[in-house]
């Protein structure tokens, strides 16, 4: 590999790497709060991408049509981020009233199962739904392409949103979390939930307010995915949200900055693996991931919970 | 009882899972003949009654659907599947049971060889890609070829595998060869390596959903030569994910929708009627395998398995994908068209003979 | 009167619950045998029962993990794919034998075991991230190694690569799969009630507390990986011999969080749980395809197969919201469970 | 009288703080020593480096004439070590028979970390193997009677054997306290470290746990070193006491010696009563 | 102020608390002494809204507060300081008083409270930036004193605070008891060391398997044979 080769393909695993962080920042907080491997989050994710594609078809370019094309590209962007946030945070809030729960004081691994449940419902569903179906969409252009050469390497203004959105929001939420009275409920529910009732928090509302965040986080990656991958189906969450609850754990689940640190080497070491040999770079990544766990059993940035004796 | 004036035909195909949206479209295919032989008075002087069964994908559910069609419901033959893997699990039980079957896209030259009851609608892998190879080699002057394909897929895997050895043969070289695993989205690792070895083609041979994607990324790093892909390319949703990227694309396919044959335009005519949409590669294969059983039913007088397959192995009907005979290994005798992607549209570009 | 040896019979062996329950299950297998001939039961139901005993070997052997050992296991496929392979090879590749003698179908047996034991030592060298890791860290490492495992099979063309290992003779017969079912619950059950089981359980409840009652947990974690394994081995083996093909993606991570279900829909540590559950959720599945069938016949309009998952899942979630702990919680019905020797004082 | 447990100049840290330092004991056969000191003086840092939870940063620990520091927890307890823990570990899924069995565990397999005392406790048993378990051999058979029967005696002793079949987690915290102490003989100790038993009880039941402390050195030949914050318990029953405060010995000596000696009333037992 | 009537409650097959009644006074303090596992953790959980009541009702200020949630109740004025200081272990210990701050709107009275706790607690004042968990036993009791002063209410439970307490803060703590008491909060404490309990209250009840048994003056209660014999250990 030459030197542009390889400053392409870190471009290439960072954009990747974005996409993941913005699903396994959801993961990561809905984890923190409530122990839950939501397996739902990935298709959460589609449901955002389908409801910004959604609402791309309904209004697209007939709104705006005294606007100038560009002013018009802008505003449709940015109401589809807030469309798919708004449907990823919807059925995330949704399936966490019925489907979690009534689980809240069970085995933590009983609303595991209904989290997989809820996951298989939401896939074969919208593919049996005749109006979504189980077909391939294209995903429209809602922002033009446009590439821009560094050395010889591209990248493309899909790149930069990509990047941009999930550190922007990354940020946001770290200032959420640690600053704001909602953050550190958050923390405190995460801690110890009996405690945080008798500060007269209402833990319910605290823990829906986690997977508004969560699903919107989602829902806003599946806009972005679709627009840089431009292809939706109803199972496109399954390996996405796979490899962003690797990328959560590989940085220390509940942990923030650790979620988006395990994206982004998830993206980067998927892309190099393969640069370096196709057809086993899926092994090697995880094979990566594992001795990294190994080296580091509670994650890259999550903190060593000893087991106090 | 029932059976007395209905003829009971099993299909199986992916209706869910990442597979789903091929088994949608073989669905559509296999109804829209059943509609067409109905409104003919069916075969036999009876009505054709069709079982259409979800495998998921996977071979094990194959096995089980297999069963069902055969010992529950009783079928007297069966069309599917979609995926090689599953249709080796289901073509012993049909062997086994004496039930004709006819996968209309199971590519692997293995399926048929199962046993003398097994037959195909589409091409095998070594044919396609070696009809690739030649493409670009004698037609596009391609010198130097990269090639992109899914690790997990023994399709795509195939015809790159068949591309490589011909291309190789005729004197050109592969200068990269790389994979990438199922369900990805994200391809601009492996086309960054191919790009930067300068190809003068790249081949594709994924679906089209993969493709049009690879097409975009390929585009997006630079590169500008031809694409050439298979039949696997040929779906309407190639230009609505590929977009501009896919001009300048090539594929082999069963047949081309300009072909003036009334069949063809027909088909292509009742099916966007009736679903809408411009058929498929899948939706053209199911609709001849359908036709291909029941004329050997309506051929071999009865729904004795020894005369129906008696009757397929004679098989000689002018079907979408052309004219249709079988060879010794049940597979379908026929030519490939070459299709060319320009403005947005299919069009013809070449017949290439067996 | 009381004649002591026949007292001594019938309270060894006769009033055994284990012996209620082989009894009972040679019962139930000449039964579905006799049912089976007379064409009452049709090769398709006997399909399913074949293929739920094998998610029975597949659930019960994860149980042993994750419900019993406590440790958190989600990648059990990868060894299903090891053992199905493994065995695959040597019946088909290596010495292609056929099941039309008894030899053959003994040196099936063979190839299983060979494949149950290189799994086992895939266990083996699994269990060792169980030493470091915990809870989902564990899970993924789990995961990940099932991934590598389909990777690899992916890339060995001896074995068929994407295009699956095929031609597979059929052995795995009815009988067969359930003699096999039957002696992996007897045997798992024969672990988890003995001193030994228990140090097992000792784990799953209190890491530290059990070494310090002198547990080697060590040994035992890397035990239950090793236990495991063979069993899930063996699945796999059956399930490619009943199949007649052993394709990579039969062994994907869906297919592992299909025997995770199992495990928890059917109760954590419960062996009799993972059985209801392997048994019930594949009949669910087929159930839902015969009935909606007859429904669409019925309304005289086709509710199409894609409704059959849907409705399963939604099934799968209600279980969960009123059965949290899954169907049989951590319950076991009693015959599997060993009787309490009387204390002589 | 020969010396059970003897500790020099032991020092531990975590991360930057010094949790224990320069920790010295000499605990003679047979005796019951108390051990106490504020809040997070190291007390129970002091037992789990006894028991290998954690390795001493420095300083050696020799228990019956071997060095222990750096054997894995499961091996000290093979050698004849056990202890209690200040937040109860029960096993609380299982029944409380099956809390106790556990503990016997080790005396069925090989273990090569015996001692002279504990190797004349597991001649006691048969070895049995998990073939043994899975073909329920006659040797599986008569290990589990012989396991049950001595576990049983056991309960007797703790008047638990009412309830073994009950779940343990349904049982009253008192009676699991009782349970603890019961499963750390389960596994035939020389050495018993008990952190805090009297937490959570009350004056009456602390006056039973002091019998029963007395009771069972007596019964089991024990050595004792014990953790309370109840000064009935430690002035009543102990022998000899150390007092530590930020992990070093502030103080030692005869109960009436340390419940007046000025330091400890400073920074421990405060002037009350 | 607080009126119980016939309480049970239950987890899943095993009754806690068998039907209870018993009254606290205003401005009092009332102690609730029993055995291990007698009850007297449920019976706070249940008057703070933690578990839920089978049967019976809670009367607070002439109001029924049966099964009202937690969070509710804080609100009406019941804190509680539950057993074993559950306090937010990676929270520094001002964000401990901040979360316990939840409901106060008014920045002048949040300072207030602030102001009271750190004069009754000057350790703490030095430690504000320190995490929760690192604090020793005592500290982390008072930090859960601290934030129940806080949050605010008018009757305050306490959960055994003086377990796992060396003796010098265990006078502290409940020095500090009774210092909080004259500032004209009701309190219901729960002590093993029902001595000291005793000392302090004014009235009290005793608690057996889910029952009462005998209630009084605390004089009284601490001069009875039986209770003395059970709980004072004499
Ligand atoms: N695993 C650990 N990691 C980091 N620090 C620890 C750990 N265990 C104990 N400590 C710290 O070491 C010091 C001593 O703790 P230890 O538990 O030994 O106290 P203790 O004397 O038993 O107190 P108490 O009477 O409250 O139980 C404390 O400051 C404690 O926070
Ligand atoms: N979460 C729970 N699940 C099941 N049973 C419980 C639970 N919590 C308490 N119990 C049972 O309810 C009864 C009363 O317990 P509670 O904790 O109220 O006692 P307590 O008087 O506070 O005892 P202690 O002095 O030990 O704190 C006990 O028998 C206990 O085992
Ligand atoms: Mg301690
Ligand atoms: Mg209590």
């Amino acid at each position: 590999m030459n030197l542009d080769t390889i400053l392409q393909q870190i471009f290439n695993g960072l954009q990747l790497g974005s996409i993941y962080a913005l699903i396994a920042l959801g993961y990561t907080m809905v984890y923190g709060i409530i122990r839950l491997i939501n397996f739902a989050h990935g298709d959460f994710y589609m449901i955002g991408a389908y409801a910004s594609y959604g609402l791309f078809s309904a209004i697209g370019a007939t709104l705006f049509f005294g606007l100038p094309a560009n002013q018009a590209t802008i505003i449709m962007f940015i109401i589809s981020i807030l469309g798919s946030m708004a449907a990823g945070g919807a059925i995330a809030i949704i399936a966490n009233q019925f489907a979690y729960k009534p689980l809240r004081n069970k085995p933590r691994l009983s609303a595991l199962i209904t989290a997989m449940g809820v996951s298989m419902f939401l896939e074969y569903f919208f593919s049996a739904l005749p109006v979504i179906g189980p077909s391939y969409r294209g995903f429209p252009e809602i922002i033009k392409k446009q590439l821009f050469p560094i050395g010889n390497a591209v990248i493309s203004n899909y790149f930069l949103i990509d990047v941009g959105v999930a550190v922007s929001l990354m940020i946001l939420l770290t200032l959420i979390v640690k600053y704001t009275k909602i953050g550190k409920a958050m923390r405190a529910v995460s801690l110890d939930k009996d405690a945080a009732k008798l500060m007269g928090i209402n833990i319910e509302s605290v823990i829906t307010v986690t997977f508004l965040i969560g699903g919107a986080f989602a829902g806003v990656a599946g806009l972005l995915a679709g627009l840089t991958y431009p292809r939706i189906y109803p199972y496109m969450g399954i390996l996405p949200g796979l490899k962003a609850f690797v990328a959560a754990v590989l940085g220390g689940i509940g942990n923030i900055p650790g979620a988006v640190l395990g994206s982004y080497i998830m993206g980067i070491a998927e892309t190099f693996a393969t640069a370096i040999n196709s057809l086993i770079g899926e092994g090697i990544a995880f094979a990566i991931l594992i001795i990294v766990l190994l080296v580091r059993p509670q994650g890259l940035l999550g903190e060593k919970i000893a087991d106090k004796v | 009882k029932k059976q007395s004036n209905e003829i009971l035909i099993g299909g199986v195909g992916p209706v869910t899972g990442e597979a789903a949206t091929f088994g949608q479209s073989m669905k559509e295919g296999f109804e829209l003949a059943i509609e067409e032989w109905n409104q003919n008075g069916g075969v036999l002087g009876k009505q054709i009654k069709f079982i259409y069964q979800d495998d998921k994908g996977d071979p094990t559910e194959a096995a089980t659907v297999w069963t069902k069609l055969i010992t529950q419901d009783k079928v007297v033959g069966i069309v599917g599947t979609a995926m090689s893997k599953c249709s080796l699990a289901g073509a012993p039980i049909s062997q086994q049971n004496k039930v004709p079957m006819i996968t209309p896209t199971s590519t692997n030259p293995k399926v048929t060889e199962v046993g003398d009851y097994i037959f195909r609608a589409c091409f095998i892998d070594p044919f396609q890609g070696t009809v690739g190879a030649k493409f670009a080699y004698e037609n596009l002057n391609a010198r130097k070829a990269g090639v992109i394909f899914d690790v997990g897929n023994d399709y795509t895997k195939g015809l790159a595998e068949f591309f490589r050895d011909k291309f190789t043969e005729l004197g050109g070289t592969v200068v990269a060869f790389e994979a990438h695993p199922t369900g990805t989205t994200d391809f601009k690792a492996q086309l960054t390596k191919i790009i930067s070895n300068k190809p003068d083609v790249i081949y594709i041979p994924d679906y089209y959903n993969d493709a049009g994607l690879i097409a975009k990324q390929a585009r997006e790093l630079g590169f500008n030569g031809p694409l050439v892909g298979g039949d696997g390319w040929d779906s309407p949703d190639l230009f609505k994910i590929g977009g501009t990227a896919v001009e300048n694309g090539f594929f082999t396919n069963h047949f081309s929708k300009d072909d003036p044959r009334p069949i063809v335009q027909e088909f292509v005519k009742k099916y966007q009627e009736k679903y809408n949409k411009v058929p498929d590669a899948f939706a053209a294969l199911a609709y001849d395998s359908m036709y291909i059983l029941l004329d050997a039913i309506k051929r071999a007088g009865s729904t004795d398995p020894e005369k129906i397959k008696q009757a397929l192995m004679e098989t000689n009907i002018n079907v979408v994908s052309g004219l249709i005979t079988f060879d010794k290994n049940r597979n379908p005798v026929k030519p490939a068209v070459i299709i060319a992607v320009k403005n947005g549209q299919q069009v013809y570009q070449a017949t290439v003979n067996p | 009167m009381k004649i002591p040896i026949i007292d001594f019979i019938y309270k060894k062996f006769i009033k055994r619950r284990m012996t209620i329950f082989i009894v009972g299950a040679l019962l139930v297998m000449f039964l579905i045998i006799l049912l089976q001939k007379y064409n009452i039961l049709n090769a398709y139901i006997i399909q399913i029962i074949n293929v739920s005993l094998v998610y029975v070997i597949l659930a019960v052997s994860l149980n042993l993990i994750n419900g019993f050992t406590g440790q958190f296991s989600i990648g059990h496929m990868g060894f299903a794919a090891v053992g199905a392979y493994v065995s695959a090879t040597i019946t088909t590749l290596v010495l292609k034998i056929t099941p039309n003698s008894f030899s053959h179908y003994l040196i099936f047996i063979l190839s299983l075991i060979a494949g149950g034991i290189v799994a086992a030592i895939l266990g083996f060298i699994i269990g060792f991230p169980s030493l470091r890791l915990k809870g989902d860290y564990l899970a993924i490492v789990t995961l990940g190694f099932g991934e590598i495992i389909r990777t690899i099979l992916n890339n060995i063309d001896y074995v068929g690569g994407p295009r699956g290992l095929l031609g597979i003779p059929k052995f795995s017969t009815f009988p067969i799969i359930f003699v096999i079912a039957i002696l992996t619950i007897i045997i798992i059950r024969n672990i988890v009630y003995s001193t030994h089981g228990r140090a097992l359980l000792s784990i799953r409840e209190n890491e530290v507390a059990s070494e310090l009652v002198g547990i080697n947990t060590t040994k035992y974690k890397i035990l239950s990986f090793v236990i495991g394994a063979f069993f899930a081995g063996i699945g796999g083996g059956l399930l490619a011999h009943l199949v007649q093909i052993a394709h990579p993606t039969q062994f994907g991570f869906m297919y592992s969080f299909l025997i995770l279900i199992m495990v928890y829909a059917g109760g954590m540590g419960s062996i009799s749980g993972s059985v209801i559950a392997a048994f019930g959720l594949t009949f669910l599945s087929e159930g839902l395809r015969v009935g909606l069938y007859s429904l669409s016949n019925l309304l005289k309009f086709t509710v199409g197969d894609q409704w059959r998952m849907v409705i399963y899942s939604l099934l799968l979630i209600f279980i969960m919201l009123f059965k949290t702990e899954g169907l049989m919680g951590m319950k076991e019905i009693k015959v599997l469970i060993p009787e309490e020797e009387d204390i002589h004082e | 009288m020969s010396s059970v447990l003897k500790i020099e100049k032991m020092t531990h840290y975590f991360g930057g703080l010094r949790a224990v330092s320069n920790f010295n004991i000499d605990l003679p056969s047979g005796a019951l020593w108390g051990l106490i000191g504020p809040n997070g003086a190291g007390k129970t840092t002091i037992f789990n480096l006894i028991t290998g939870v954690h390795n001493p940063s420095s300083g050696n620990i020799i228990f019956l004439d071997q060095h222990i520091a750096g054997k894995a927890p499961y091996q000290i307890v093979h050698m004849g070590i056990a202890r209690t823990f200040q937040n109860l570990r029960i096993f609380n899924s299982l029944s409380v028979l099956d809390n106790i069995r556990i503990a016997r565990h080790y005396t069925t397999e090989k273990s090569r970390y015996l001692t002279t005392r504990s190797i004349e406790s597991q001649q006691n048993f048969l070895h049995t193997t998990i073939f043994d378990s899975i073909f329920r051999t006659p040797t599986y058979n008569k290990v589990e009677q012989q396991i049950k029967e001595e576990a049983y005696e056991l309960l007797k002793i703790f008047k638990l054997e009412s309830c073994m079949y009950s779940t343990a987690k349904n049982l009253p915290y008192g009676m699991l306290r009782k349970l603890e102490i019961a499963r750390a003989l389960a596994t035939h100790p020389s050495l018993l470290l008990l952190d805090e038993p009297a937490a959570g009880m009350n004056p009456a039941e602390v006056g039973e746990l002091m019998e029963l402390i007395r009771f069972i050195r007596d019964k089991f030949n024990l050595t004792i070193l014990l953790i309370e914050h109840h000064m009935k318990v430690v002035m009543g029953i102990c022998e000899y006491i150390k007092v530590i405060d930020f992990g070093e010995t502030i103080a030692e000596g005869k109960p009436n010696e340390v419940a007046n000696n000025p330091k400890v009333i400073e920074a421990y037992l405060g002037k009350g009563d | 102020m607080l009126t119980v009537n016939n309480l049970e409650v239950s987890y899943g097959q095993i009754k806690a608390l068998k039907g209870i009644s018993f009254e606290v006074p205003d401005k009092k303090i009332i102690t609730l002494i029993g055995a291990n596992g007698a009850g007297k953790t449920t019976t706070l959980r249940t008057l703070s809204g933690l578990n839920k009541v089978n049967k019976g009702s809670i009367i607070f200020k002439g109001e029924d507060i049966t099964n009202l949630s937690a969070h509710d109740l804080v609100k009406k004025g019941i804190v509680h300081v539950p057993e074993g200081r559950r306090i937010f272990s990676t929270l520094t210990v001002m964000e401990n008083l901040d979360m316990a701050a939840w409901n106060l709107k008014d920045k002048a009275e949040k300072e207030k409270r602030y102001q009271n706790v750190f004069e009754l607690f000057p350790r703490l004042k030095e430690r504000v930036k320190q995490l929760g968990g690192t604090l020793s036993g005592g500290e982390q009791q008072m930090l859960a004193v601290a934030r129940a002063l806080v949050t605010g209410g008018d009757l305050m439970l306490f959960d055994e605070p003086s377990m796992g307490l060396s003796p010098v803060l265990v006078e502290e703590i409940f020095d500090i008891i009774l210092k909080i008491n004259k500032q004209r909060t009701t309190i219901l404490l729960v002590e093993q060391n029902a001595k000291k309990a005793l000392e302090i209250s004014d009235f009290a009840y005793v608690l057996e398997v889910g029952s009462i048994t005998f209630s009084g003056p605390s004089k009284e209660i601490a001069e009875n044979p039986k209770v003395k014999e059970a709980y004072l250990g004499v």
